[in-house]
């Protein structure tokens, strides 16, 4: 059976319904568990293997060695595609994603980021 | 009043992908089309052959925005089964429902986008609104919302819990009482049945003869789907129906759309209800052996083909993508000639047209001179200019287009 | 002299039907979002458009006539202020009535709608013209109804004016009843003159980018934009005041009101009508109201005669 | 387990007895043919027709080494794959068009055309696709001796 503003009864019902929208970003949402944002590093678990360098799709990581046994790492937020690969490559698990992801800047050196 | 040709693209509201198509109107009627692609071409193919699988993986995901999933799933089937491993149960589970909740939310944003072509926003904005839930699902399940990366070679990287497959569950109750009146709406609502009925007609035996897949084949009658042909992941052991019609108009595409939605939810549940235990992943190795296989996949576009042929090292040979929307292509001038101009963007929005997965192969960036300019309104004015003086092209010659064709 | 100018230019003249039509589009807007199960634009959304537009710069495409190109859109405006004035406010009675001044105000309504033709037609690009012949075919189709459609009540006041008719069917609000055909042809088919959904045919943007105002920009598109919104109030007002000019009372403060109320009851079922349909085609449009709306507004008018052969008996 | 697609093959050398033993079963549903050259558009239009390979789903083109092969994935609503490969050398890359028989086929085509150098005879001429319009002659990105730098912005 056809008839025309099939709608409109939900359409009337969606005025005193409350909007969907999610008021973001005066709201801040609440990422997922497994949510793959900017990586985390931790300095101490590295034994620079460079594990992740080899697997990182987008060449967005760095390790650079600052010592005996003391190594850091730099990434470039603008290269990384945040799949999270080098999270499961490294055998010690230094690399870990964290739920941050509201990672824009202004310019692209900014976007190097030591971690 | 003569012939005018229209360009419909690069850029327009209609078309949310470059890509161009040169409409030869009479009046309001459609004389004829032409379908000019390719701008959104970024080398993928090329680019595979100098990475390793692990990286491939990633890089084949981000071949599409909204099937990211078909096509990971395809590549890694590929490379799968010349390596000659078979994935745990639970990991193909996973790999079907990620895919079913990806055709899901693919199926709802083709309904609103088709809503948004003819001017129906309200529809446009419930089904995107519905959208959430399931891509709220998706981001539970596997972190992100577009691409899930959740396979990886000899499985899958993420488990469900106990407590997932029970929001899950919810999700789709919801989603399923939605979808019924979606449906409802699709059959009873008079403006949106005139501006779908009739229009983009493609008969079956014009898309077997262009090669059409996917729901405008289904929409015409042709009981094609690969998940149940061809079955892969744990689609062998699922019960649902093909869902086929017989408009094969945009009125048929739509009905089979939100039709297939219904089974997409059957599968979830029995997915959700057998799902059984174990491992997540068997070891892959680096080094695929030397070999060749090609993989299908019903992505929610249609068809979705994947060639990978390895040569012994962790790098492949040669991968070829061929995704839904080029098989559909050539059935799109079809479609448009002797239609309105009016259904112009609808028609095309039907066959939900994915112009990131098509185009993919090459592209080429100045390497040598990597210096960035911020250039202000005229100075960008100046540099098209002289771009097109140099293409041959001058400016201040172009009359309107008009009279100049035929 | 100086409250006529006060009253043309500031209230309810100008300024005035300035301020109300961005209200009246935030409204439209709102009730649109809310609809839709969104949140919506802010209250002051339209005003904030209008002045980013205004503080644009001004495109003019060399292939156009530009003295044309920028003399249309203060034309459109003009006409579409100018209606205004024959159309009470408060009361039954308008600023400036005069015997015949509704066909003078559908007449007015009629001039924005040929200078978006013109407006497209010379703006010498594919789009605008394809857009500016979709208006010019719209305005074909719709105009005999909406025309018929407000003949019909006057007819059986006898005169022209709209402060007559208003007058009258204050006097005797039961005959309104019988205007209900023609009310429901009027807001249908103003509906298509203000090219609003399911009848936007004409700027349909993603078929043909911005219809007839593709190359416009900048202040030239405010003042376009503008004219939309005023034509909205008019249309909206006119309805009121023929269609259901009832309980007015001499109270000016009670009687502007009223006129509120009346004029955003209006909106509230233009906004409905758009939300609940789907964009009809050029030729379907056509048939729609060559095939349904004519006869019903015929009808009406049938109805006002038969009415008034009984009372005149 | 294999029935259907060892009929099939049956079938196909009853036909065309040169294609004894180059038809390999690689796995289920999937029948992998090595087809002559001169004889490749009688095979595909038979399998098109007799055989039921209605839909053609892709054509890979690939560069090895001194040849150029091409693979073209036939499909029938079975679900079975018919992979025909076609070996042409680098030096006279001439192959027939399809489109006779798989009308769809034309944009896979120019894509063999623009990528890979293939010289695919009875294809109307047209516009670049999918490299763009200002691309240099002579340049295949999908060969392996291809490289990025080959070709540069002006």
């Amino acid at each position: 059976m056809r008839k025309v503003g099939k709608m409109l009864p939900l359409v009337m019902k969606m005025l005193i319904r409350k909007p969907a929208t999610v008021m973001y970003p005066s709201v801040k949402p609440e990422m997922p568990e497994h949510f793959r944002g900017k990586l985390e590093f931790d300095a101490s678990k590295c034994i620079g293997c460079k594990m992740c360098i080899r697997d990182c799709p987008s060449g967005a990581l760095e390790i650079e060695k600052i010592g005996e046994k003391q190594f850091k790492a730099i990434v470039y937020l603008d290269r990384c595609i945040y799949c999270g690969q080098c999270t499961d490559s490294c055998p010690k698990k230094a690399l870990k994603c964290t739920k941050c992801f509201e990672l824009a800047n202004y310019t692209r050196e900014n976007l190097k980021v030591d971690i | 009043m003569g012939k005018i040709l229209i360009p419909i693209g690069p850029q327009h509201p209609a078309l949310k992908e470059p890509e161009s198509f040169n409409i030869l109107l009479e009046g309001e009627r459609v004389a004829a089309a032409n379908v000019t692609i390719g701008y959104n071409h970024r080398g993928i193919e090329k680019a595979c052959e100098s990475r390793t699988y692990i990286q491939d993986m990633y890089l084949i995901e981000r071949i599409c925005g909204i099937c990211s999933h078909s096509h990971s799933t395809c590549f890694i089937q590929t490379v799968e089964e010349i390596a000659g491993l078979s994935i745990p149960k639970r990991a193909s589970f996973i790999r079907t429902l990620i895919g079913e909740l990806e055709r899901v939310h693919s199926h709802l944003l083709w309904l609103g986008v088709a809503g948004h072509e003819i001017g129906f926003d309200t529809l446009f904005m419930y089904s995107w609104r519905d959208r959430e839930f399931v891509m709220d699902i998706l981001a539970m399940l596997t972190g992100n919302r577009v691409n899930y990366s959740v396979n990886t070679i000899g499985g899958v990287r993420r488990d469900i819990s106990a407590d997932q497959i029970q929001e899950v569950l919810k999700a789709v109750d919801i989603l399923e009482n939605r979808t019924e009146y979606y449906i409802q709406v699709a059959y009873e609502e008079t403006t949106l049945i005139s501006r779908l009925a009739g229009v983009g007609r493609l008969p079956e035996d014009v898309v077997m003869r262009l090669g059409a897949t996917g729901p405008v084949a289904r929409a015409a009658g042709v009981k094609k789907d690969v998940r149940r042909d061809d079955p892969y992941a744990a689609y062998a052991d699922m019960e649902f129906n093909v869902i086929t019609d017989d408009h094969a108009d945009v009125l048929g595409r739509t009905i089979v759309r939100v039709k297939e939605l219904m089974e997409s939810y059957k599968i979830i549940r029995q997915l959700l209800n057998s799902i059984p235990d174990g491992p997540l992943i068997v070891k892959a190795p680096r080094k695929i052996p030397a070999g060749e296989a090609v993989t299908r996949y019903e992505a929610p576009r249609g068809e979705d083909v994947h060639y990978v042929k390895s040569n012994g090292t962790d790098m492949p040979e040669r991968v070829k993508v061929r995704a839904p929307t080029l098989a559909n292509l050539a059935a799109i001038s079809y479609m448009l000639e002797g239609g309105y101009l009016a259904d112009v963007p609808i028609v095309i929005a039907a066959i939900d047209p994915c112009f990131s997965c098509t185009d993919r192969m090459i592209k080429v960036s100045n390497m040598n001179s990597g210096e960035e300019s911020i250039l202000d309104w005229n100075g960008l004015r100046d540099y098209s200019i002289k771009w097109y003086r140099e293409q041959g092209i001058e400016l201040n010659n172009i009359k309107t287009f008009r009279g100049e064709v035929r | 002299m100086g409250t006529a100018l006060f009253s043309i230019l500031v209230f309810p003249g100008f300024i005035f039907l300035g301020l109300y039509s961005l209200i009246i589009e935030f409204v439209d807007r709102k009730l649109y979002a809310r609809f839709q199960n969104r949140v919506g634009p802010p209250w002051f959304q339209p005003l904030a458009d209008f002045i980013k537009l205004v503080s644009k710069e001004t495109i003019i495409p060399c292939e156009a006539d530009s003295r044309l190109f920028r003399i249309l859109p203060a034309f459109a405006l003009a006409s579409a202020s100018t209606a205004f004035l024959y159309i009470p406010v408060w009361g039954v009675k308008s600023l400036f009535p005069f015997e015949g001044d509704l066909i003078v105000v559908l007449y007015l309504l009629t001039i924005p709608t040929l200078t978006f033709f013109l407006a497209g037609w010379f703006s010498k690009s594919l789009y605008a013209e394809i857009g500016s012949i979709r208006t010019l075919t719209q305005l074909f189709a719709c105009e005999v109804p909406l025309f018929m459609a407000f003949l019909g009540p006057a007819i059986l006041t006898g005169t022209w004016s709209v402060s007559g008719v208003a007058s009258y069917y204050n006097a005797h609000p039961l005959f309104a009843l019988f205007n209900i055909p023609g009310l429901i042809v009027a807001l249908i088919a103003s509906q298509g003159k203000l090219e609003r959904v399911p009848f936007d045919i004409p700027e349909a943007e993603t078929e043909i980018v911005g219809g007839a105002f593709t190359e416009y920009s900048g202040r030239l598109l405010a003042l376009f934009r503008m004219t939309i919104d005023i034509e909205m109030v008019v249309v909206s007002a006119l309805i009121a005041a023929v269609f259901i000019p009832l309980f007015a009372t001499s109270l000016p403060v009670l009687g502007f009101v009223l006129f509120l109320i009346k004029t955003l009851l209006v909106v509230f079922l233009l906004t409905i009508m758009r939300s609940v349909l789907a964009r009809l085609r050029l030729e379907q449009m056509v048939n729609f109201f060559w095939k349904y709306m004519t006869p019903l507004a015929l009808i009406q008018i049938l109805i006002v005669l038969i009415l008034k052969g009984v009372l005149a008996a | 387990m294999i029935d259907m697609e060892e009929s099939l093959v049956k079938e196909l050398t009853k036909k065309f007895v040169f294609l004894e033993g180059k038809c390999i079963i690689t796995r289920e549903r999937r029948i992998s043919v090595e087809a002559p050259k001169k004889a490749f558009l009688d095979i595909i239009g038979y399998a098109a027709s007799k055989l039921k390979f209605e839909q053609l789903c892709a054509i890979t083109g690939l560069d090895a080494g001194e040849n150029l092969e091409f693979i073209y994935h036939l499909a029938n609503r079975e679900g079975i794959m018919l992979n025909l490969k076609l070996t042409v050398s680098k030096a006279n890359p001439e192959i027939n068009t399809v489109t006779a028989v798989y009308n769809g086929a034309i944009f896979y085509e120019r894509e063999l055309e623009d990528l890979l150098g293939a010289k695919v005879a009875g294809l109307p001429r047209e516009k670049h696709y999918p490299l763009p319009e200002n691309w240099p002659e002579g340049q295949y990105p999908l060969r392996k001796d291809w490289k990025p730098d080959a070709v540069q912005q002006k």
